[in-house]
């Protein structure tokens, strides 16, 4: 094309001889631009390489220990003394702290999350839900240590001037606090599967008659299913793996017991006592440590599996 | 960060330091240890980071036995046999240094109007694994009906084994008793429950003495307070006093001029601070030898 | 405006049969609605009548479908809307807070643009309406929902499948499924906004022809934009423009000979 | 037919709205709930807390005399720390998202690293520390120095951060990047100024949430070992170090040692509450200034 | 399907004027395109002149996008695309996966239906495209950009803050802005999808002006829906149906004698 204007005139070069003459310099940036995507697959690649180094990690000195504790003791055993001169280390008693504080939590978490969501996402104006939501956010950015002091310093007196046999640490207070740090992400999460689901959806139920309710509870949360119970597992998966609120509020107790007005000792609590206290290598308590932390892996891997899994099934079927 | 302005003039004679000494181990000396680092780091050496912490003794001297460990390690009982022959092996010349004197402590619940004087074999009973001693009752049949919840520091803490190989003489401690990482934990399970009886070091008494109260111990010539006055090696409780130490790795004080430099301020000021952190002195005796060993270390 | 309702004459599908004089089932009187500022409805004044097909044309955001979701008060579901003026239905005035939008929304169904089944079996969102309102009895909601899919014309292509999800359904299926389930309710109205604008010809013409087949017992209010669909199945059509009704009447008279020349120029597609 | 369901509907249609009704007080409550138990921790702390926050306070060292504590050491290794967390996060963050958006195939790699990105998300913090200790502070022998922290956290919260901007990346409207591609620009000239400049604010807000998850977090740095005492503020990135969030576990740890402790865990808490609640309010104006752009 | 170029007779704006026989830009041969299973293009014969508006039209899904963005290869970022035939821009295969796409596309802008202005400054669209072309030199950007402006009609109305934001212009000012855009970087051919569909009837108009300004410098092929548009401003139409050009002449013949019966069909409105 035969360029006539102003500028071909004025600079001897019309545009599109210029960029012409410009494409030849371009060498170097064709390089550049060639090896962008393999730099930032390296860059991909690091979180790979986590996981990796996280399991490498956790799998080695995981092995070292079961040459020292049988397999079947330490998944069997209901006793778990360390530092015993006779030790024994069975991990059932962690997973049942573990277990137990994160079904409190869930009790907690999971009716109000999911009632909190639901008032947010049917019934609320734009304008309270502009203002409740980042307060809510606001209560899952609470670091987990204000938490635990909170759990400790407040919760427990509280409970047990209602619950006489409450022990000064247990494993209920750190578990009710700890469902109020997961209500916000299940209503977060809830709230985003029931928006999601189809306006015309809910204008269609709306248009027989059908009050709110009715609405959410025949086609949202059927229509949500997927989401929700995706958040449940979430939730569950993020106690199991809450630390500094058992920490603090439930002891260290390695109680192997349904009474949850004891001290019990989670998984992660004694991943806190072993590194708090004596993170030398060597000992068998120091392997115990990657052991137990294992265990923890798995059980949240499992989890987030779980959730991955539901929330993919219930959307295939629609 | 650290600013270098004024104790120049001050501490003329004293010759400017830094780097780092790092001290691990018992949670029952940690107070008085801070106490004394933080001190150091206010008036003599301010370029030198002194940092303390306290993973417990017996965790502690796993940290110190190492290439490359801690420098100090504090520890509510005397190094074991083992410890020292792991010391020999690894070629690092160990010198302990006695810092003060603590008494092991019994306490009970504020509303505990019972228990408030025990001998030593009531306490013993309490602890032990079969000691016949389940209830309040079971010691004195006029006492409250109701399960004792014995409790304690557990087996990170040099305190757990004084207890262990000197006053139950390494007999098994029940199941029953509830064994605790952390000293807060403790003194919070026990002023909250009526039942409840733990042991640990006095500072953790004196300073709670709004939650807590202490069992007067009879050894045998009446009941016994734990006190300053009192604990002491020859004192009333001296039954359950037990000195209390800190490690000194020596290889490090000869290469590291601010390790020795602290050693010797330490040694020099454990009797001022011991008071006030809930500790008893040590003779002065024992203090001169120590220093006179540091000053020797200086060449 | 003429509000005289005339015989249809010229239908292009369906039975000639002898309308006389109906009763307006709708009144509407000087209704404004602004969404926030915008002025969405100028002072409407129509009507809808009993056992009719009435159909709503105008240029895209002349206010059609928003005058269609007054009318069973879906309007209210966006937020920051303000009506003022009469809208009575069956001469009760519906604008009036204090009825309960639920039982005026049983007695007026609304089918949407893109079909909208619930997630569920097809039997299932049949029996949707009747089950919100208490009816409990499974025998009478089978025969509810076997009577409203023979109305909507989808009994015989569904029967075997009554419990297998809606969704497999094609759109054209899905929509007379979106009707039926209007239809279980027993609506003495129904709304229709664009029903027909997502289908394919074929599906539409079922549509149309599921229409014209429940008109006689329902009155149905349809909006579209296909002039030909509104001559094809409407008896009466209102013209909207910028949210006023321009002209109201007989659908043969509006597209043969409309009183306004904006209708004219609108039907010969020299403007929208 | 007819009748019998007009009946009951009438009927039942006042009981509905009953319910209705009902259930929204109920829902409204259980969302209270949650802000109830926010005010009263809030409250709890600033009671316990507010008394011993002065300018001393805030700008003073670490002490075990509660008069003449301070935490400026630890504000400092706060700084330190995100020093360190806020460049690699975004750094590696932002890469990777960009890899996993725009280069990727759509295939068996990109959704193997996708899942396993989801899967770290769930890691619990405390595993994080105990990669942290082995790989950082004994096999690269760093020690427990502010680097040796920071890169732990980096890799804690790295998996949110890729999430957030892979979100923002998928967010910009596609007809920017292909008007960018019809005038002949490359991929990367595209990324470089369409894409990427369109998404950094929705990017800059998930870092920022992500980053305040960094500052708050205790866990594995407890795993990584702080010192109990650290009187010397640290300089540098090789320092020793301590955080707010640790230094309120220690306080409340020693509460029992002196009563006052609990005060100054308190007072730690408010300092640490309003950085996150400073970051937070960033986040969410920059979240909405600049969300109804397009 | 003749290829003969007829002189454009009854243009409805612009000026008349003497086009000869014109050179063909594009020559289309045998071109098939697939998205995965889907056959979008069938063997497509198609040529565009230079200098000459070639109009494409044709109903809903017939491959008039598809069409036009495999002349600047932009059909290939959606994945699973198959092309097979000949494809030649003056002479040279762009098929051929060897050509930098980069230096095809600077050659043949593309305008899209909705206006895509960069979130940048006025200047800056304008001088994005110099700008990755590797122009730096801020002189030369200035009048690039001033140029552009001009030649699409809007340096007028935004002179005066060519550092604001382009999101403050109206729909037809953003439009005229893609545009010249497109003219910074001196193309010689610019394809339009649907440009004026998102634009109100003065924007329309605009745009449309400004397409018959610079059609002696620049071939233009345009997508659009609407076939007053497609009669007003191009020379030559071709009329796309279900992946096939059923015919292509010139603009003149095509809405005034087609030689094919479904193209009348279609221009008459009998279907799409
Ligand atoms: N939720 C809303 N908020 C604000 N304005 C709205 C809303 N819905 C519609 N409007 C405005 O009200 C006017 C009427 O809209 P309405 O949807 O009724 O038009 P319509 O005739 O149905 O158009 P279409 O044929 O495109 O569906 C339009 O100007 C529209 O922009
Ligand atoms: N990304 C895609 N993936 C799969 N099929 C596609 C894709 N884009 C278009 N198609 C299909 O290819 C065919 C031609 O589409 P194209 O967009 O070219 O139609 P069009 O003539 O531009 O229609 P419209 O007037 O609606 O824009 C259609 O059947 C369409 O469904
Ligand atoms: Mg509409
Ligand atoms: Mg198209
Ligand atoms: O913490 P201890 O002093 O008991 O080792």
């Amino acid at each position: 094309m035969h360029i006539n204007h102003d500028i071909t005139e004025n600079s001897e070069k019309s545009i599109r001889e210029l960029i012409e003459q410009k494409r030849q310099q371009r060498n170097f940036k064709e390089m550049f631009e060639k090896s962008i995507p393999t730099f930032l697959f390296l860059i991909a690649s690091i979180s790979i390489l986590t996981t990796i180094g996280i399991i490498y990690t956790l799998l080695s000195e995981t092995i070292e220990f079961f040459k020292r504790v049988p397999m079947t003791d330490f998944f069997t055993g209901t006793v778990l003394k360390p530092l015993s001169q006779t030790p024994e280390f069975g991990v059932l008693p962690l997973i049942m702290g573990t277990l137990t504080s994160s079904v409190i939590a869930m009790l907690v978490a999971a009716p109000i999350g999911l009632m909190s969501a639901i008032y947010l996402s049917q019934y609320a104006s734009d304008k309270v839900r502009k203002i409740f939501k980042p307060l809510l956010e606001l209560l899952a950015g609470i670091p987990t240590i204000v938490y635990g002091f909170f759990a400790f310093t407040f919760v427990t007196p509280l409970l047990r001037q209602f619950i006489p046999g409450l022990e000064a640490t247990n494993i209920l207070s750190p578990g009710i606090v700890m469902g109020v740090m997961i209500i916000p992400m299940i209503a977060s999460l809830s709230e985003d599967a029931m928006s999601s689901v189809h306006n015309a959806m809910r204008e269609g139920a709306l248009g027989l008659g059908a009050t709110k309710l009715e609405v959410t509870r025949k086609v949202v949360i059927p229509a949500a299913l997927s989401g929700i119970i995706a958040s449940f597992v979430l939730g569950i998966s993020r106690a199991i793996g809450e630390t500094m609120i058992v920490t603090i509020a439930s002891g260290s107790t390695k109680n192997f017991t349904f009474d949850i007005t004891q001290s019990m000792q989670t998984m992660t609590a004694y991943i806190v006592e072993v590194t708090g206290g004596d993170a030398a290598t060597g000992s068998t308590i120091y392997y115990s440590l990657y052991a137990v932390a294992m265990t923890l892996f798995v059980f949240t891997l499992l989890m987030n599996l779980l959730a991955r899994r539901i929330s993919r099934k219930f959307r295939e079927e629609y | 960060a650290c600013g270098t302005e004024k104790n120049q003039s001050e501490n003329s004679n004293a010759t400017e330091l830094e780097g780092s000494v790092v001290i691990d181990g018992s949670g029952t000396v940690y107070p008085l240890m801070a106490k004394i680092a933080e001190e150091y780091m206010i008036n003599e050496q301010e370029n030198v980071s002194v940092e303390v912490s306290r993973a417990g003794t017996s965790a502690g001297f796993k940290k110190f036995l190492v290439e490359n460990g801690t420098d100090f390690n504090d520890a509510s009982r005397q190094i074991k046999d083992e410890e020292a022959a792991e010391a020999d092996a690894l070629g690092i010349e160990v010198k302990e240094l006695k810092v003060a004197l603590d008494g092991l402590t019994f306490v009970i619940n504020k509303e505990n109007d019972w228990a408030k004087e025990l001998t030593p074999e009531q306490l013993i009973a309490i602890f032990k694994a079969d000691g016949g001693v389940k209830k309040w009752s079971d010691i004195n049949p006029e006492w409250p009906d109701e399960d004792i919840k014995p409790m304690g520091p557990n087996e990170n803490h040099g305190t757990y084994e004084f207890f262990y190989e000197n006053v139950l003489e390494k007999q098994d401690l029940a199941d029953t008793v509830n064994l605790q990482q952390d000293y807060s934990t403790l003194v919070n399970l026990v002023a909250e429950d009526k039942n409840g009886i733990a042991f640990f070091g006095f500072g953790y008494y004196v300073n709670n003495t709004d939650k807590l109260q202490a069992v007067h111990v009879d050894f045998g010539n009446g009941p016994v307070e734990p006190s300053l006055d009192t604990i002491a090696e020859d004192g009333d409780y001296a039954d359950f006093t037990r000195p209390v130490f800190t490690y000194l790795n020596v290889n490090h004080a000869a290469d590291k001029p601010q390790v020795l430099d602290y050693a010797v301020y330490l040694m020099n000021n454990v009797n001022n601070f011991a008071g006030e952190t809930g500790f008893a002195p040590i003779p002065e005796a024992e203090v001169e030898e120590n220093i006179e060993f540091l000053n020797g270390l200086t060449k | 405006m003429t509000l005289l309702i005339d015989r249809k004459e010229d239908r292009q599908f369906g039975v000639m049969e002898n309308k006389s004089w109906r009763k307006p089932v709708y009144e509407t009187h000087g209704l404004n609605l602004w969404y926030g500022t915008t002025h969405a409805l100028k002072n409407i004044d129509l009507s809808i009548n009993e056992k009719e097909v009435t159909a709503i044309i105008g240029p895209s955001g002349c206010g059609k479908s928003t005058y269609l979701k007054t009318l069973n008060r879906m309007v209210e579901m966006v937020p920051n809307v303000h009506i003022s003026g009469n809208l009575s239905f069956k001469g009760e005035n519906i604008l009036d807070k204090s009825m309960p939008v639920e039982l005026l929304r049983s007695k007026v169904g609304m089918v949407f643009q893109k079909p909208n089944p619930f997630p569920k079996s097809i039997f299932e969102n049949v029996a949707f309406g009747p089950k919100i309102h208490g009816i409990r009895n499974k025998a009478m909601l089978e025969k509810i929902v076997q009577e409203s899919l023979e109305k909507a014309a989808l009994w015989d292509e569904v029967k075997d499948r009554l419990h297998t999800s809606a969704y497999g359904l094609s759109g054209g299926q899905q929509q007379r499924l979106c009707i039926a389930r209007c239809l279980a309710v027993d609506p003495e109205v129904i709304l229709m906004d664009e029903p027909t604008s997502a289908l394919d010809p074929v599906s539409t013409l079922k549509v149309e022809e599921l229409i014209d087949s429940i008109k006689n017992d329902v009155t149905i209010a349809i909006v579209t934009h296909n002039m030909q669909q509104a001559a094809r199945i409407s008896d009466r059509t209102a013209f909207f423009l910028n949210g006023d009704v321009i002209e109201c009447d007989a659908t043969s008279k509006i597209f043969n000979n409309p009183s306004d020349k904006l209708t004219e120029d609108y039907i010969n597609g020299r403007f929208g | 037919m007819n009748q019998q369901i007009q009946d009951k509907m009438v009927r039942r249609t006042k009981f509905r709205l009953v319910l209705d009704n009902l259930s929204k007080y109920i829902f409204l409550l259980a969302t209270l709930f949650g802000l109830l138990v926010l005010s009263v921790l809030i409250y709890r702390v600033v009671v316990d807390g507010i008394g011993w926050l002065n300018f001393d306070f805030l700008t003073g060292k670490l002490s075990t005399q509660p008069e003449r504590a301070g935490i400026m050491g630890a504000i400092l290794g706060t700084f330190w720390l995100m020093l360190v967390v806020t460049p690699v996060t975004m750094f590696l963050g932002v890469g990777t998202a960009i890899y996993l958006e725009l280069y990727a195939k759509k295939g068996r790699v990109q959704s193997f690293i996708e899942t396993n990105i989801s899967n770290l998300a769930g890691v619990p913090s405390i595993v994080y520390g105990i990669l942290g200790l082995t790989v950082f502070a004994r096999a690269m022998n760093l020690g427990n120095i502010a680097l040796a922290g920071g890169l732990t956290m980096s890799l804690l919260i790295l998996p949110i951060v890729i999430v957030a901007s892979q979100e923002a990346l998928r967010a910009v409207p596609s007809p920017l990047s292909e008007a960018s591609y019809g005038m002949g620009a490359t991929k990367w000239q595209t990324i470089k100024s369409v894409i990427l400049p369109v998404a950094l604010p929705s990017i800059l807000t998930g870092a920022i949430l992500s980053l305040s998850r960094a500052i708050g977090e205790t866990a594995p740095l407890v795993v990584i070992g702080i010192p109990a005492l650290l009187i010397p503020f640290p300089g540098s990135i090789f320092d020793k170090f301590t955080v707010l969030p640790m230094q309120i576990y220690y306080w409340t740890l020693d509460s029992s040692l002196t009563a006052e402790y609990a005060n100054l865990a308190a007072a730690t808490i408010i300092v640490l509450l309003l950085c996150l609640l400073v970051l937070n309010s960033t986040a969410i104006i920059i979240r909405n200034k600049f969300q109804k752009q397009f």
